[in-house]
């Protein structure tokens, strides 16, 4: 029985970033406040270290280890090195932050990298067991990190509201998987797609996917499984909000790849009205709910949640291109998500949260140039050219209409212009309004850099979106 | 293979019987005699002040969840263990970075001050 | 034909011309950012230049066609060309930035970096529209214009700005992302998003008609036809004379634009079979909202539902050489409809830009775009009276004028295709004449209505500038408009060819 | 032999049971904890049925995992209640109703 | 199951059962009412007393006397009390200590249920013990017994940590969750035994054990002058003599169980030595597990009548900062000696 000893090289930025998140947070224990930079520049390090290990691989094909557990392939990659991005910026938006606020503690860049490593590990699962581990090693940091400012009334009701769902999602999933274990006999998800395949199970099978399908739903904070996203995006202090709505969002994508694609992909005729149904209801719920709000970071869920109706939009498709689209979606999702609550983080000054629609009144004079920034962010959320918010939907919709979903795809744009409403409300604010608050930024120099740089990326990927359209393409083999 | 346990269901019974038979002749053999002074639950001679399901330090609570997380683990090594002999070098190692992760946990609790009680 | 990338010039040059706008900084610099505006405007208008002598007209072909891999993923390319259609508004464009610019010399005092680098990178991006030959370089320029508008009309407008701006993005978003649909359907179909590839594609009917819907939605939003005309009134009055120009001038021009571009030629069958529908649309944009124009109490108000009722006679123009086939059994005349409509396009831009310039001459000085607010101007503003009369005229139609050359060709056409559509379509003339008449009179003649009006002083250098350029070209194309046909001559031809084609598989 | 589908009924009901008193309840945090926590197991009857039928090991594999998990989840919560109860001096599930919008 | 059940011989196994379950009972309640008195002998004879020596010869009735005395008593339920989870507590507590007989072997095969995961069932049945404390404590209603059952739990789960690593170890050197193979694996010479390559964990393990079952020097949780007799402040009469049974059941279980584990089980001392392993070989290995059963209890009653009561702040540091750290430590040291090959024992 002994066990040979497997090839740990593809696994190399996971078990780097776990031995940096071990070494930081034994180090955090012996810093003070005062040295506490040494955490967060460690943290960065790690992530800047793991993307030099995970770009190092990209391109080298696809490697599959830990006895068919783990996969290394170039979708992978991508999504990883997007992750670190996100992170990245989550972690430089997040520190001045919570300095002011007195919540540095070293356990946030620590949780962080768990939820880093859990992604990395979701993205890489090639068995539905490592899927698991890796959701709830995301999950649990995420909970952590809601619940991160402990005299926070609100974030701790909205840790928990995320903990119940997030549990149940757990819950649902599991059940989805024990069933597809049971039809097909196995854990591994390239065996799974065999036997999907050949068409064995039958209705343990559907019911698994229902079950499996809804779990997802939950996670994507689709609708109708949305109702924490609005309530955590509001009680989280911005920084987690910021964590929480861009990363894990291309994690999740990752997990439906492999879940759905990968796994059952056999089934697709099955998961896509499913899919379809949650990709209406979110579009619509998402959208609507939207316009009645006038907290931002809540205006932000609901946002998130339509997003998240247009990446499952290109996943149903059950395409090369509509889950290329997705990939797209997803990172730029997730890279617009962390400017748009970064511009949270650079309006809020201690004992003040610039998170009411309010607070960008008079932006545009006030700063114009952090007003221009949310311009392209709105614009890039509303999905207009040339931000490259219009190109992933456009990818998403061509998706949509190559396999003959015309009537999903005019759906979700009709829902989209209603969507357009509200961000412009954001635009309106800023621009035709007079301020009432006259106070400057108190925002830090690489903060400023940072988010301007995170803006005009967007605009910059949207003049020039082929470089990252042909990486997408290829990691799935297009 | 289930027949083995049978015996524990027996015994199980047993166990139950030497709980409640004594109690039962307790209550068959002795007096009954109650009143409102003797039911009243024991506070060193005083009315009792208050309800006695109160909150209790949140430390208890910081014991069993510290608990809960370290006896999983131990419940991951016991199968291990059983099989030391067969799995090899790379089996133990692998048990070692678990372990090591483990440590890494512990020490961070001691640090924090979680195991301290007072 | 020279070796410089002409059209990438024409767009991006006004794009960076903004973008040093924006860099002088805020108010205190102002003259620095007029000077460095006007500078860029001009700089792109003398590129039309080589544009237009560069042109050869003996062709259909594109010319200065541009073609550069984009996005390799989905083959869409960067790729720009112009043909006899789109290259004199390209001249259009840049030509009414430069009086834009001029126009919002002393006018606009605040935030005036951003203002004029608005209406640049605007000029950029509708360039961008007249010259792209791929269908999602189109659609991200026609998008991305809507952008600076929105700012421009939110920011500078007037009291009702915010409600004006968001209707106005809406209604065009609207129409536009059905667009969107019909060419990723497109692009499905043929692998290609090159609009001159989507010309060639066989469609089945309801494809056709599916795609010249979503077209449709687009297009007439924009145009716009009734009934999706209600944005325009409410955005030009809110607008700032700059906007109410570059909106009149070109923005209604890319709708009939995109007809020509797309819903003609790509879906010829769909439009002969829907042609009685638009021709309907177009007949009820001319007469009511012609009669609706006469009752407006607002200059600017009228004058967009002149607009409105204008455009309606563009789209008769290209949609009236079906029923010409149906009644004659050819398509001779038909050339002359389409020909017709675009000249009217070109000038109702000089027109239109015109008009607005003068209400904005008398608000900046009044401060009221009322009619009942003015009268008796004529007296103490001669010139501008003078100027006014013009364009007045050329609104109304008046031959000699660049609005009588478009009209009557389209009237004619018409008359080869039906005498009722003829007759209805030949109402404009009366209508036009009546509002447009109407309304100069009761704001130039007559008495001085009160001392405002007595206080006004004539026209300065800068505006009387302004208005000489318009009133030469409104003139040159009244009289002359040989040259511009020639230029449009050939394209129209292919175009026609285009329509007459069946494309059913 | 006890046939499959009866632990797989008993999975599904101890499952629906969880479902239940998940969205169903409406008075006490600790009762959804407890909720989550049968969720687990009635998936980890579900997987242990099926290992054994399957006689594959993989499944029970997997309960350990969950197991661990559920004890971490577990962990979390009662944290999480912890700082909510200290924050609010309540676990009524009707008073978390401070985040609405 | 129930065609086992239908089975002729079914109803004869489960009669053979019972007798075996019998024969181990008795004695061990036996073993329960004499252990009481030689609790009061022994500490009365190490603090230079006589201890009771009233009741029949010398003494020797007492136990009978006292639980003649208990049944006679009133059976109180306090009136704020939950009267089923009251009379639950008491129930919950003896029936794991007994059960978890059923798999320890008083003798090579003598064991009433031979199963391989032994040693998980006698864990699971000693955490079971837990539950009948804080359910009294609970169900009592009195603040007494509330905070003695918080201690006692808290306590009690932060000393099985420990005790289960310890286990661990005993896994790692014997190979077996089976309790005989376990004495199996330590055949050879007082040597093999466990107790001296795993000394650590040896050590651990019983004080752990002592900690477990409430015992002096542990015994916070109903010291008497702190928290008046702790969780079972309100019971009386049999009610209290079931927890005071299961309290001495649990001693004599964790007597045995480290002899089992460290102090191989029913085997011979002698083992491995020339001359004396024949000359003891007539000893039947029950008599010796007996043997060291008694010494180990004996350590028991010696700490009662030699520590003083431990401060619960240093009980729980006690549990945690260095039980769980030296057994850590040690489980590496073995993974460490099992790579290297060292010693006679884990081959």
């Amino acid at each position: 029985m002994s066990f040979e000893v497997p090839q740990f090289s593809p696994a190399l930025p996971e078990m780097f970033v776990l031995a940096m998140a071990c070494l930081v947070l034994v180090l955090d224990l012996f810093l003070n406040d005062r040295t506490r930079v040494v955490t967060y520049l460690l943290s960065q390090a790690t992530l800047v270290g793991a993307a030099v290990l995970s770009l190092g691989q990209y391109g080298a094909g696809t490697a599959v280890t830990f006895s068919g557990m783990f996969v290394a392939d170039d979708v992978g990659h991508v999504l990883k090195a997007f992750i670190y991005l996100t992170v990245f910026l989550a972690f430089l938006y997040s520190r001045d932050y919570l300095r002011v606020r007195e919540l540095l503690r070293g356990e946030f860049f620590v949780l962080g990298l768990f939820a880093v490593l859990g992604m990395m590990v979701m993205i890489s699962a090639r068995n539905l067991l490592l899927v698991y581990l890796g959701l709830e090693l995301l999950s649990l940091s995420l909970y952590a990190l809601v619940a991160f400012n402990r005299d926070s009334s609100r974030a701790s009701e909205a840790a928990m509201k995320y903990f119940v769902t997030g549990a149940l999602a757990s819950g649902m999933l599991l059940y989805g998987m024990s069933m597809l274990y049971g039809a097909t006999g196995s854990l591994d998800l390239a065996q799974v797609a065999e036997r999907t395949v050949a068409g064995e199970g039958g209705l343990v099978f559907q019911f698994g996917l229902v079950f499996l399908v809804v779990g997802i739903g939950f996670k994507f904070g689709a609708v109708p499984f949305h109702m924490w996203v609005p309530d955590v995006y509001e009680g989280a202090p911005t920084p987690v909000t910021l964590f929480v709505g861009s990363a894990p969002k291309v994690a999740a994508f990752a997990m439906v790849i492999r879940l759905l694609a990968e796994g059952l992909g056999g089934l697709q005729p099955h998961w896509e009205g499913l899919l379809a149904v949650l990709v209406i209801l979110s579009l619509a719920v998402g959208n609507v709910i939207a316009i009645a709000q006038t907290n931002l970071k809540r205006m932000l869920a609901y946002s998130t949640i339509s997003h998240m109706g247009f990446l499952l939009l290109g996943v149903l498709s059950g395409t090369a291109m509509g889950y290329s689209a997705a990939m797209f979606y997803a990172v730029t999702y997730a890279l617009t998500a962390a400017g748009g609550f970064g511009m949270i983080i650079l309006l809020s000054r201690n004992g003040f949260e610039a998170e009411r629609l309010e607070d960008f009144r008079g932006l545009g004079t006030r700063s114009p140039w952090f007003a221009f920034i949310m311009l392209v962010l709105m614009f890039s959320m509303a999905g207009v050219p040339p931000t490259v918010g219009f190109y992933a939907k456009l990818a998403v919709l061509q998706a949509a209409v190559g396999v003959d979903l015309v009537w999903l795809a005019v759906v979700a744009v009709v829902f989209s212009v209603i969507g357009a409403f509200y961000y412009l409300r954001v635009v309106r604010l800023m621009y035709f309004e007079p301020a009432q608050d006259a106070a400057p930024l108190e925002a830090g120099g690489d903060l400023r850099l940072v988010i301007s740089a995170n803006g005009l990326a967007l605009l910059a990927l949207g003049i020039f979106p082929g470089a990252l359209f042909a990486v997408c393409n290829s990691a799935f083999g297009l | 293979m289930l027949e083995n346990y049978l015996p524990i269901l027996v015994f199980l019974g047993v166990g139950i019987l030497f709980g409640v038979g004594p109690m039962v002749a307790g209550a068959l053999l002795g007096p009954r005699r109650p009143d409102a002074e003797k039911l009243s639950p024991y506070e060193c001679g005083f009315e009792a002040f208050e309800d006695a399901r109160m909150k209790f330090d949140v430390r208890y609570y910081l014991v069993a969840i510290l608990f809960i997380i370290f006896d999983l683990e131990i419940a991951f090594l016991f199968p291990w263990a059983v099989v030391l002999d067969r799995i090899g070098v790379f089996g133990i190692l692998a048990m070692g970075l678990f372990l090591g992760i483990l440590v890494i946990g512990f020490i961070y609790e001691w640090k924090k001050g979680a195991l301290e009680w007072e | 034909m020279t070796d410089l990338p002409l059209l990438s010039l024409l767009v991006w040059a006004p794009v960076v011309g903004g973008a040093l706008v924006l860099a002088t900084g805020g108010d205190r610099n102002a003259l620095a950012a007029r000077t460095v505006a006007l500078l860029a405007a001009v700089g792109v208008l003398l590129l039309c230049v080589p544009l237009w002598t560069g042109f050869s007209t003996g062709t259909a072909e594109m010319q200065f066609v541009e073609r550069h891999a984009w996005i390799p993923a989905f083959n869409v390319e960067y790729y720009l060309g112009v043909d006899g259609i789109s290259m004199p508004l390209i001249v259009l464009t840049s030509f009414t930035t430069v009086l834009v610019v001029i126009a919002g010399w002393e006018v606009i005092q605040e935030r005036v970096a951003q203002y004029l680098a608005a209406f640049l990178i605007m000029e950029g991006l509708m360039n961008g529209v007249f010259a792209a030959l791929d269908g999602i370089l189109f659609y991200v320029f026609w998008e991305a214009m809507l952008i600076p508008m929105f700012l421009i009309i939110g920011i500078w407008g007037g009291p009702r700005r915010i409600y004006a701006t968001i209707k106005f993005f809406l209604y065009t978003f609207l129409g536009s992302v059905f667009m969107l649909v019909a060419l990723i359907y497109l692009y499905l179909q043929s692998g290609s998003f090159s609009i001159l590839d989507f010309h060639t594609l066989p469609l089945g009917m309801t494809a056709q008609v599916l795609i010249f819907l979503a077209f449709l939605l687009a297009f007439a939003v924009k145009v716009p036809m009734w009934p999706v005309h209600t944005w325009l009134p409410d955005a030009h009055v809110e607008a700032p004379t700059g906007g109410s120009v570059v909106l009149a001038a070109i923005m209604l021009k890319m709708g009939t634009y995109g007809f020509v571009r797309f819903s003609l030629p790509i879906t010829p069958d769909a439009s002969a079979s829907l042609d009685g529908l638009m021709i309907a649309l177009s007949l009820v944009a001319v007469v009511y909202i012609g009669f609706v124009a006469l009752v407006q109490e607002d200059m600017k108000k009228l004058i967009a539902y002149s607009s409105i009722a204008h455009m309606g006679f563009v789209t008769l123009g290209f949609f009236i050489p079906f029923t010409i086939l149906a009644a004659t059994g050819s398509s001779s005349g038909a050339a002359m409809g389409i020909e017709g409509a675009l000249v009217q396009m070109i000038s109702h831009g000089f027109v239109s830009g015109a008009l607005f310039l003068c209400v904005g001459v008398m608000y900046d000085r009044l401060h009221s775009r009322q009619i009942r607010d003015y009268g008796g101007v004529a007296n103490t503003m001669p010139s501008f009276a003078a100027f006014m009369m013009l364009f007045a005229m050329a609104n109304a139609g008046l031959p000699g004028t660049s609005g009588f050359v478009g009209e009557f060709m389209v009237i004619l056409a018409s008359f080869k295709a039906n005498f009722w559509i003829a007759f209805l379509a030949a109402m404009t003339l009366i209508l036009g004449a009546a509002y447009t008449l109407w309304m100069y009179k009761r704001v130039l003649f007559g008495a001085v209505v009160h001392e405002g009006v007595a206080a006004l002083k004539d026209i300065n250098l800068r505006e009387r500038l302004v208005l000489v350029l318009l009133a030469a070209t409104v003139l040159v194309v009244g009289l002359w408009p040989a040259p511009l046909l020639d230029v449009m001559h050939a394209s129209v031809d292919n175009l026609v060819v285009h329509m007459m084609q069946s494309k059913l598989p | 032999m006890i046939p499959l589908s009866n632990y797989l009924v008993v999975g599904a009901v101890l499952f629906g049971l969880s479902m239940a008193g998940i969205v169903l309840n409406r008075k006490n945090i600790i009762v959804l904890l407890m909720c989550v926590e049968l969720m687990l197991l009635a998936v980890n009857t579900n997987f242990i049925a099926f290992s054994h039928y399957l006689g594959d090991t993989a499944g029970q594999v997997f309960v350990f995992f969950i197991l661990t998990v559920a004890a971490a989840e577990a962990a979390i919560g009662l944290a999480i209640l912890v700082v909510l109860f200290r924050n609010r001096r309540t676990i009524n599930v009707e008073d978390l109703d401070e985040l609405k919008g | 199951m129930f065609d086992w059940f239908m089975n002729p011989e079914g109803p004869m196994v489960l009669v053979v059962i019972l007798i075996k379950i019998i024969a181990l009972v008795m004695p061990l309640m036996l073993g329960v009412a004499y252990l009481t008195f030689a609790e009061r002998k022994v500490i009365a004879y190490l603090h230079v007393r006589v201890g009771p020596n009233r009741v029949g010869p010398r003494g020797w009735l007492q136990p009978i006397a006292d639980a003649l005395k208990l049944v006679m008593k009133e059976l109180l339920v306090p009136s704020a009390a939950n009267r089923y989870l009251f009379m639950l507590g008491p129930v919950m507590a003896i029936a794991p200590a007994l059960t978890a007989w059923a798999v320890v072997p008083v003798g090579e095969g003598m064991v009433i249920a031979d199963i391989n995961a032994g040693l998980l069932f006698l864990l699971a049945m000693t955490s079971m013990g837990v539950y009948g404390i804080i359910v009294a404590g609970w169900a009592s209603n009195s603040k007494y017994a509330f905070l003695s059952a918080m201690r006692a739990g808290a306590q009690m789960i932060s000393y099985e940590i420990a005790m289960g690593f310890a286990l661990v170890g005993v896994l790692m050197a014997a190979g077996s969750l089976n309790l005989s193979q376990i004495v199996a694996a330590q055949q050879g010479s007082l040597l093999h035994w466990f107790w001296l390559p795993l000394l650590p964990l040896f050590l651990v393990y019983f004080i752990s054990g002592v900690a477990e079952t409430n015992r002096s020097p542990f015994d916070v949780a109903e010291g008497e002058s702190e928290i008046v007799a702790g969780f079972h402040v309100e019971y009386s009469g049999m009610a209290f003599a079931v927890f005071f049974l299961a309290e001495y059941a649990n001693m004599i279980l964790i007597a045995t169980l480290t002899a089992i584990l460290f102090t191989g089980g029913w085997l011979s001392p002698f083992q491995g030595i020339p001359v004396l392993e024949g000359l003891f070989a007539w000893v039947p290995g029950t008599i010796w597990l007996l043997l060291k059963v008694c010494v180990f209890l004996f350590f028991f009653l010696w700490f009662r009548a030699t520590f003083p009561r431990y401060r619960y702040d240093q009980i729980m540091r006690l549990g945690w900062k260095v039980f769980i750290p030296v057994t850590i430590v040690w489980i590496f040291a073995e993974g460490a000696a099992v790579l290297a090959g060292l010693g006679p024992w884990f081959d």
